[in-house]
């Protein structure tokens, strides 16, 4: 079989988005000129999206090792032993630069393609997470941005069935043009039915399942990768999600695995059918043959290279036992999805790819997934020095009450109710506990009384300021955030959000970040278990490093758990930690100075951990009524939070630290490892116990009761039991009412952005 | 006529190509219905805007269209001024 | 007693409606396929909550088209109780099962949230275990849950009693602050004349277990099978039981 | 001309004096974009729709709305066929 008449080299292999350098390789892998339809494929398999070309030597440093992990990266998904036999899937992936250029549907098909992959893995897609960064929302053009991206969450999360119990949001210049949209989502399947991606079986049927093939995001994942100028008035880079379809393909794609007529599966994400035979063909080591006349397809007169290349959305990919794959277009046909075979496997790691009964493209898939590798330059940024000079002397100065309520209205610390009612939350009856605590927790309810908790956290001031220190505290607030509810960790996924790697001052803060979060993994033993990398973030200015993590935890009893709010006036509050805290970098800084600046300090990372053991553990024996950490705003908006979820007020007398003398350092510094409990005084033996045990200090810094918030100062720590006012007025005396109504913004007008 | 104030009508569709899934669900039940013979079906929006007169008031719909009312990536749209 | 979930394309509660019927309040319950034609032998027939055909045209206006749904009319003259949750409402609106019509709520947004509702009517199969006035706190998840019907068939609502829940406060009031979505009179359940057909946006079984949600919507379902298992009629008179 | 396919192009919106939501929350947006002078915005829905040719094809089209494309409770809708 004659391969079809080569092409000229250069300038389509540009057009392809290859370096000359990448051309010449794949040459040489072929022994001669690609076919059209080849460039086309290694195009997008050698896009940064597809290959993490600059990406993958850094990441081989995160850790995949962990109690309990079941599959680490390289499947769709990585999973985790949740108990009772059940797995959780769970996985993190990006979507900015489609919502960037439109928000809505850019956001609601990146649900769509994290919920695939996880479905990918056989599991059903069982709670979601967002974590967003958006420009200041007084410009209107970003509130449009905000709303259209709510808004698509919340249109596709909502109507596929599967509850979003949590996220984060956050706000800095950066992102004015170059908002990020990263969404989480953990799946539940039997450990014995984790599907695979790896395809086998030669004969068996390459089966085509979900929406017909269009248009639609023509070279995606090339686009993911360039960097955003002007808005690219070009609609085929925007792929439509329907949710409808999407979750019809959830239910048929899960009934056709029940079968056990399926022997791979994956879906067309990034790349299209292109990655999925490619990868699936590479993983099993086997070839396929695929005939693209059989792709069914929603529009006509679609060339080969389209339909291969095509990012229409809610599409799986099958490989179905032969003689089998009836069954599973009946199942598609109940669902009234597109279905078809489309090739079979063959024994040769050979693709070929036939259109009727000319071949377009034929090669050994690897080529397409062994992209080349970089080791980028990597130079520390110069910015730094500068950046890490702090004079807190010529700050004005701010009554703490007024600091503390511009904190609370500053939109990371606000309340997010306004985003989270938009999102069904409480679909499949899981939701333990909802959005607007520190973690979600959801039952397990084939493997009762065991839960599970979610946490999303990033902290993108901080990475600016130190990428590394700054992605280790994203790894521990996580953690914290689990312990607090009284979860341990059990898995790690992250999106790596970053400028243009090419740049050296880039690729550092970048391998400083992955630095960071591996060293913080192997502190708390939990395992990475996969994530997604989005460079060039580069519209306007570059974006900060953002590396943001999403935690997993487990709880072996889901009713012994805790939430913020106090929950009884006479109980003691207790402050878990070393105590220290520093302005450098802080949300004070930030919202109340416009600075951003100072050093941070490497925090103890075996000392934190230990600390995150402790709350656990006390929450977990029910030793606790109420727990939260200390993190954006320091120790003040903790007990601000714990005040307004719990409806009731606090005395507090706070040591001024060794570090810290003055009232706002002591009041807003943040410090990793530092979490408020409430308690009965009963239980207060309970706790020192523990805390003993695992070396964590221990303060009892004042009482929950009253309608007010009163923080006073003191040089010494308070004795156990009602702390009294030493010597000067108080710092804070604030009405629980006025700090919530700091606290609960008005709704933004909605944009109608779709 | 300065002064007054015109009805604009605009129509907003998907562009050729782009996925039209209300459209194929609205085709699906006009088939359960039993209509035949309907082929394809394209879903769209409509807007009627009180907008006072003023020069240029075909400059102004335009970008109210294309900055508002319809995402020009995966829209178009026309319009008349009665 | 044998209640049947509709299943339709897009349907995203039915199964959260099953686990609470079968799995938490012990009865018998069986999906339906959307194109099933029959409906016999079924103590009742629940349509879930979702996003029935996306509601692409108008929420549930696809699914009203479907063979299941078409069979409502005559198993309901049957004697067939028809309860539509959320979704399942706004179909029932569309078939005109039930009067009036769904608007997007006031604030164009999607809310999901606990909301109070005080009941309004007992002698329904869904309600018959509650008291009048009872306050039940269930949640809310919808888009397009503002309850409208023309000024002309007002007076017939009022006259057949079909008004069964109403937004309120936690205290019971039915105030403008309590009513999450602009609904009409803070109208939140109708029945039909007989009390038949019920439907409402709130979904009861997100509301059917301690751990999550609390246990005031599994009042609803715990009324339907107490109806049915002490063999009541619309009447409201029960029948002996042999 | 029977045989042909005939476009038809249906425009439903809400009936005077029911409440559009939408409608006002767009105009409350095109304020906030700086649009002055707009003073109301009613939103719609857009259909078009390709049938074959057949007799009494005005009043099937009636059918497809009355029963279907509009819900007349609250709705009305107009309808050219090209
Ligand atoms: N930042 C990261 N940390 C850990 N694993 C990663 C990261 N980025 C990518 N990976 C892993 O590399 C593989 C390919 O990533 P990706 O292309 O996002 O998967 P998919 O194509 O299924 O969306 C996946 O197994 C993913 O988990
Ligand atoms: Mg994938």
């Amino acid at each position: 079989m004659a391969v079809q008449p080569p092409v000229a080299p250069s300038e389509r292999a540009a057009a392809a988005g290859l370096r000359p350098a990448e051309y010449e390789e794949i040459r040489r892998r072929l022994g001669r000129d690609p076919t059209p339809a080849e460039l086309g494929m290694f195009g997008v398999m050698w896009s940064e999206h597809c290959a993490y070309k600059h990406s993958k030597a850094v990441l081989r440093r995160l850790p995949a090792r962990g109690p309990g992990l079941l599959r680490g990266p390289g499947e769709n998904a990585g999973a985790v032993s949740v108990g009772g036999g059940w797995a959780a899937v769970f996985k993190m992936e990006s979507h900015n630069h489609p919502s960037a250029v439109a928000p809505f549907h850019g956001a609601a098909t990146g649900v769509g393609g994290i919920i695939r992959d996880i479905l990918a893995m056989g599991a059903r897609p069982t709670a979601l997470l967002d974590s967003l960064r958006f420009g200041p929302p007084d410009d209107p053009a970003v509130a449009r941005i905000v709303g259209g991206v709510v808004a698509g969450i919340s249109a596709y999360g909502n109507s596929i069935g599967v509850p979003t119990v949590g996220g984060e949001l956050a706000c800095a210049p950066c992102y004015r043009r170059n908002p990020l949209v990263n969404v989480a989502c953990l799946g539940l399947v039997r450990e014995d039915r984790i599907a695979t991606s790896r395809a086998s079986g030669p004969g068996n049927a390459v089966v085509y399942l979900g929406a017909r093939t269009g248009r639609d995001g023509m070279h995606g994942a090339a686009f993911a990768s360039a960097e955003l100028v002007g808005d690219p008035h070009d609609r085929s880079a925007v792929q439509m999600g329907d949710p409808f379809t999407g979750k019809l393909l959830i239910e048929a794609t899960l009934e056709a695995l029940a079968t056990g007529a399926v022997a791979a599966i994956q879906d067309l994400g990034a790349a299209g059918l292109t990655c999925a035979i490619a990868e699936m063909s590479a993983k099993g080591g086997v070839g396929m043959h695929v005939d693209l006349r059989d792709v069914p397809r929603r529009e006509t007169g679609m060339t080969p290279e389209e339909v291969l290349l095509s990012e229409s959305q809610e599409r799986m990919l099958l490989v179905v036992q032969a003689g089998r794959d009836s069954e599973v277009l009946r199942i598609a046909r109940r669902w009234g999805l597109a279905a078809a075979v489309i090739g079979r496997v063959v024994e040769d790691p050979v693709l070929t790819v036939s259109d009727g009964d000319r071949i377009v493209a034929r090669l050994d898939p690897r080529h397409l997934t062994d992209a080349p590798e970089y080791a980028p330059e990597a130079a520390e940024p110069a910015y730094l020095r500068e950046a890490r000079r702090l004079d807190l002397e010529v700050l004005p100065d701010v009554p703490a009450a007024d600091a503390l309520r511009a904190l609370l209205s500053s939109p990371a610390i606000a309340s997010k109710r306004w985003v989270f009612r938009q999102y069904d939350h409480m679909i499949q009856i899981n939701t333990v506990v909802p959005p607007g605590a520190d973690a979600a927790v959801l039952r397990l309810r084939d493997a009762a009384p065991r839960g599970v908790a979610l946490a999303v956290d990033g902290n993108s001031r901080y990475c600016y300021l130190d990428p590394h220190v700054g992605a280790m505290i994203a790894v521990l607030e996580a953690a914290q955030n689990l312990a607090c509810v009284g979860a341990a960790p059990a898995a790690v996924t992250d999106c790596l959000n970053f400028a243009s790697p090419e740049r050296p001052e880039v690729f550092w803060t970048f391998r400083q970040a992955v630095d960071g979060i591996a060293r913080a993994c192997e502190a708390l033993d939990v395992p990475v278990v996969g994530g997604n990398v989005s460079f060039y973030n580069e519209a306007g200015t570059g974006i900060y490093p953002t590396p943001i993590v999403a935690m997993l935890g487990r709880l072996d009893d889901v009713r012994r758990h805790a939430t913020s709010g106090w929950v009884r006036d006479g109980d003691l509050i207790v402050l878990l930690g070393s105590g220290r805290a520093w302005l450098d970098g802080s949300e004070y800084l930030a919202a109340v100075h416009g600075v951003t600046a100072g050093r941070l300090r490497e925090p103890d990372l075996f000392a934190v951990a230990r600390t995150i053991r402790c709350v656990r553990e006390v929450v977990a024996a029910g030793a606790a009524a109420s727990a939260h950490d200390c993190s954006d705003g320091g120790i003040a908006v903790a007990l601000a939070e714990c005040c307004i979820a719990g409806g009731r007020g606090a005395t507090v007398t706070l040591a001024a630290g060794t570090n810290a003398s003055r009232p706002l350092d002591v009041l807003f510094g943040e410090g990793i490892g530092r979490i408020v409990l409430s308690l009965r005084p009963e239980a207060m033996s309970a706790l020192a116990e523990v805390a003993r045990r695992l070396t964590v200090p221990v303060q009892v810094i004042g009482a929950v009761g009253g309608d007010r918030l009163v923080v006073a100062g003191d040089r010494s720590p308070a004795e156990p039991g009602a702390p009294v006012l030493r010597f000067g007025g108080p710092w804070l005396d604030v009405p629980v009412a006025d700090l919530r109504a700091a606290w609960e913004p008005e709704e933004p007008v909605r944009a109608h952005e779709r | 006529m300065a002064g007054g104030v015109r009805t604009v009508r605009i129509i907003v569709t998907l562009k050729p190509g782009v996925l039209d899934a209300p459209g194929q669900a609205i085709l699906k039940g006009l088939g359960a219905l039993g209509h035949s013979g309907v082929q394809a079906v394209r879903a769209g929006r409509y807007f009627e805007i009180e907008v006072e007169q003023s020069d240029g008031l075909d400059e102004r719909v335009r970008e109210m269209c294309e900055g508002f009312l319809a995402n020009t990536l995966i829209e178009q749209y026309r319009y008349e001024i009665a | 007693m044998n209640i049947g979930i509709v299943v339709f394309p897009g349907s995203n509660c039915d199964a959260d409606t099953y686990h609470a019927i079968r799995d938490v309040l012990g009865h018998h319950a069986q999906y339906v396929w959307h194109e099933e034609r029959s409906l016999d032998g079924l103590d009742a027939v629940i349509l879930p909550g979702g996003f029935s055909y996306g509601d692409y045209l108008r929420a549930g206006a696809i699914a009203a088209t479907s063979p299941a749904v078409r069979a409502l009319g005559p198993y309901v003259a049957g004697g067939g109780l028809v309860l539509g949750i959320c979704n399942g409402f706004q179909t029932l609106l569309e078939t005109g099962l039930l009067p009036g019509a769904m608007q997007p709520n006031l604030g164009g947004r999607f809310r999901c949230e606990f909301v109070h509702l005080r009941t309004e009517r007992v002698d329904t199969p869904f309600t018959c275990g509650l008291a009048p006035g009872d306050v039940l706190r269930i949640p809310i998840a919808h888009a397009d849950g503002r309850y409208v019907v023309d000024p002309a068939a007002r007076p017939a609502l009022a006259a057949h009693r079909q008004i069964v829940f109403r937004y309120c406060d936690a205290r019971g009031d039915v105030t403008p602050e309590a009513n999450p979505n602009g609904a009409e009179d803070g109208i939140a359940g109708i029945a039909s004349p007989s009390g038949a057909v019920l439907g409402l946006m709130p979904h009861p079984e997100r509301a059917s277990e301690d751990l999550v949600g609390g246990t005031d919507g599994l009042r609803i379902f715990s009324s339907l099978a107490l109806w049915i298992t002490t063999g009541r009629r619309l009447s409201g008179q029960p029948v002996e039981v042999h």
